[in-house]
């Protein structure tokens, strides 16, 4: 049984360093828009991703005022990572118009909280719950105002 | 206090400072470094002496003859020695062994190797409990069967096996036994000879001795012969080639001699500081102990907890060292494989935490953690997007 | 001055204080027992933290890469993994090993396993000076052969070989060599890319450092993978499982270390303490040196007497902690087999004395020893029935 | 390779344990009886055995006076309680009947010097040397007198 499996690269012992940037350990200390309403309220959206088996699992609720995203809060079950791109996503949203809630770009969220590769997974979960918000907003809506493109 | 607390002794222990003494003692001094193996001058002979008298300090603990104990590099290096040894050894008796599937990687790694060898291996699979039952090792025993291993203690959720039960079953088959006590070594009482025990692996680290250094019980009159790991100098009867490490034996001498006077004391007190951190954390919602309620170590407490995620649930940890099923290292203990055949889900695998006492920790230590415990999974449990998850974990 | 008067220290050496304080230090401090493969608590980082600048100082001393470096419980399992692993391995390649009849028992005693395993080996028998020749090597090197062993300096009468000779030999061959550095290393400079090594075996308790603990180098681009000897955690990427000794891994750093830094003023004290005795002892009637007279090691002086029993000069000698070709210890170096292949006969084999010189020998023990020589020999050949027999030993 | 060859019993390390009696060792620093000449002179005998090869040789040279052994001297390349057994051995015959060399009783000796049963083989050198110089004296005499018989 060789175990050396690859003459350069020495297999990583292990995924969890437990080494997490300050902006991420104050995150997950002290998280922010944390909380959804048990029940949707007219005006609010809510997308889901993930689940308790797949070891992330994310709700997002927006309230929505005119194309604009006023309040953004969120639940989860995940590591610390996810858990401060959560407080940081939503964060960033409040205010912005709701196609920002498509306008996903894990980079910018990597570099603010370090983040590192191996849990791009876990952004994704966060990027599929962003985008059932959106989709659902828009289905609530009715409409598509013609400024966001479903992509 | 110091930060953070150590609950991590399954994985090592710190040195107790009597061990720490002897082995300092040995270091230091100006005629304690000669080669064991020489008896032809002075310095050889003190060496030896020493190797000796640690030998029987061994052997004593375990109710084995000196002759019968053989140092090696650890528990890891006295499981292979056992396994291959008498497995190759014995090859043309038989060719099945009988294990299970919750041992640790120093045997079950061995054992795959061994079926790459031509050997046919049986795991046996735990109860729900996390036990193996000497009827289910008598049923797993062919004409063809050399060996049985079977763990005393397991190593992530602390259950302990019924070694004398199991050995009976194997001496009445003419099966060899071997247990690994790397865990129960001072935990727990062992008799090699009323259990019926014929190869024994232990190791210093994980009763306040040195890491690097360990032994293997023979029982010589049973097991005859048996092929070395290792090819060299004639040290330990030809089976363990290698200068003797003086210092290291001592420490593991004075280590088991602390055990045998300590034990029963270590064994009361540890086991209420368990049971008190138990009742301090059984009422957080999701808790669930794993492993058997009583047949257990006084000192290991593995839990798992619904609706919380493993990683945050460590990083919540922080200021506890404990080990956890979310960083299933491979180097060291990797617990989920245990949970696992335990019948866990994969979240409530991830979720373990073993909280392993010793000699050294206080009831301040063990109520922090309890709180600390705590604190981590309300606060996970407040993010938890249904709490109704708790419970289905 | 201390008697015995310790001149065995190709056995094994005193630890150095400096060591000793850093084991020391590592043994007693509350946070330096963590189990350096968990790093998921601060605990296990400092254990690991202090293991990997370790594997730095001793990959400085022979110029490898730290990654490059495998720590194992000594020369003797250094020896075992570096020729069963690569050879396991590499069976599909060949089947044919070159080594030398005068290599330590761990190297011949390997090579001995592997021959009941279908390998054939060639054991290259010495010139008169005790040395192999690059040439031999060359010679002896088929389109079968997997891998050659040639150790740098031998343990009972120091002869060193070019290593870098033999290295070259087997580049071009494209064979992997193995080299047994335990007597060397520390005292002779080392270079792993420039003598072209493959796999490197050294031990800390030759070079002042502790017992128990060893490494083996291991060209990982060149041998791609190898077989572990044991199976287990993942610890050394696999190939070596096993709770790393922290304290150990720290005092082999250091001695290490103390020998990049002392090892020139060494060989030049030491070579000088060894001339010294040689002249001291060279007029006395019968007295041989074994082994080649300008190639070898600073430390070690392997003489044999003619018209002299073993046992009797042992015996005359026990002021003096020394290794005897008449003291045949198979647990130990065992001299005669070195001495018979270089032709010398039994009654010179059985009477040779090893003095080996350490760091802390001093001029006052060499004189001392010079002396008990001369007083020893001069008494037995007073005894003898024909003093002619001086020089027919 | 199945090295541990007998269950019961561990092979012995080693032969030499360099632990003498006080005896052996007083004999070994200061041997008495030590030398022998270089031509023998009448009434005087002498008996070799063993050699350098064989790892001990052992050489007795005695005075003899009408029936009786006046000095035993010896010279001996030999292990330190092979050098202490001639030393007794030679005290004991002095004065003695020449006879008595051919008593040799090498339990008593083992007794007196605690020699270890492995030595035993050396002792039957010592025999072989004193039997011969027995024989020499026989034949020197060129007279058997009844009482020493050849056995
Ligand atoms: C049950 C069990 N067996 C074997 C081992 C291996 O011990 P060591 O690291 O001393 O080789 C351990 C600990 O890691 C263990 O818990
Ligand atoms: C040349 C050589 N190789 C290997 C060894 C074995 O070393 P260790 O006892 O550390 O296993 C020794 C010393 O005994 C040696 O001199």
């Amino acid at each position: 049984m060789p175990l050396w499996t690859d003459a350069a690269t020495p297999p990583p012992d292990r995924v969890i360093t437990l080494e997490y940037s300050p902006a991420v350990e104050l995150y997950f200390r002290e998280p922010v828009n944390l909380g959804c309403a048990e029940n949707l309220v007219p005006h609010q959206i809510q997308g889901e991703a993930g689940s308790l088996e797949q070891g992330t699992w994310i709700v997002i609720q927006a309230g929505v005022e005119a194309g604009q995203l006023e309040t953004v809060k969120f639940l989860a079950y995940g590591c610390p990572h996810t858990i401060a791109a959560c407080c940081r996503m939503t964060e960033k949203l409040a205010g912005a118009a709701v196609g920002e809630l498509v306008n996903f770009a894990p980079d910018w969220l990597t570099d603010e909280l370090n983040i590192p590769v191996e849990k791009a997974g876990k952004l994704l979960i966060l990027q599929d719950a962003l985008r059932e918000c959106f989709d659902r907003w828009k289905t609530a809506a009715g409409e598509n105002d013609g400024n966001y493109v479903d992509r | 206090m110091e930060l953070p607390v150590y609950l991590d002794n399954a994985s090592t222990t710190p040195l107790d400072p009597r061990v720490a003494d002897a082995m300092v003692r040995c270091l230091q001094s100006s005629d304690g470094f000669g080669n064991p193996s020489t008896d032809t001058h002075a310095l050889g002979r003190k060496a030896r002496a020493q190797v000796e008298a640690a030998r029987d300090q061994v052997a004593a603990l375990i109710n084995a003859a000196r002759g019968d104990i053989i140092w090696t590099s650890g528990a890891t290096e006295s499981d292979n020695l056992a396994l291959m040894g008498a497995a190759s050894y014995r090859r043309v008796r038989g060719h099945h062994l009988v294990t299970s599937a919750t041992e640790h990687k120093a045997v079950l790694s061995t054992c795959q190797h061994l079926e790459q060898q031509g050997f046919r291996i049986t795991y046996l699979e735990p109860d729900r409990d996390g036990l193996i039952e000497p009827e289910a090792v008598k049923a797993a025993i062919t004409s063809d069967t050399i060996l049985v291993s079977i763990m005393h203690a397991n190593n992530e959720i602390g259950v302990v096996h019924d070694i004398a039960g199991i050995g009976a079953v194997c001496r009445e088959a003419d099966v060899l036994f071997h247990v690994d006590a790397a865990q129960s070594a001072g935990r727990l009482p062992l008799d090699v000879q009323r259990q019926c025990i014929d190869l024994l692996s232990v190791t210093a680290h994980k009763m306040y001795g040195p890491k690097g250094i360990g032994a293997l019980f023979l029982n010589r009159q049973r097991l005859g012969r048996i092929e070395p790991l290792m090819h060299g100098g004639a040290q330990e009867r030809g089976l363990r080639p290698g200068t003797l490490p003086t210092h290291q034996i001592v420490g593991m001498g004075k280590a088991f001699e602390l055990a045998a006077s300590d034990m029963d004391q270590d064994i009361v007190r540890i086991a209420s500081l368990r049971d008190r951190l138990w009742d301090g954390i059984r009422s957080v919602p999701g808790v669930v102990l794993n492993g058997h309620p009583q047949q257990r170590l006084c000192s290991i407490l593995c839990v798992s907890v619904g609706g919380v995620e493993g990683e945050s649930l460590m990083f919540g940890l922080r200021d506890l060292a404990v080990t956890s099923g979310a960083a299933c290292n491979s180097a060291t203990d990797e617990p989920s494989y245990v949970l696992r055949s335990l019948g866990r889900s994969d979240q409530l695998a991830h979720s373990s935490i073993r909280f392993s006492l010793g000699r050294f920790t206080t009831a301040e230590e063990v109520d922090f953690a309890a709180t600390s415990f705590r604190q981590a999974v309300d606060h996970l449990h407040g993010m938890l997007p249904d709490r109704h998850a708790i419970a289905s974990g």
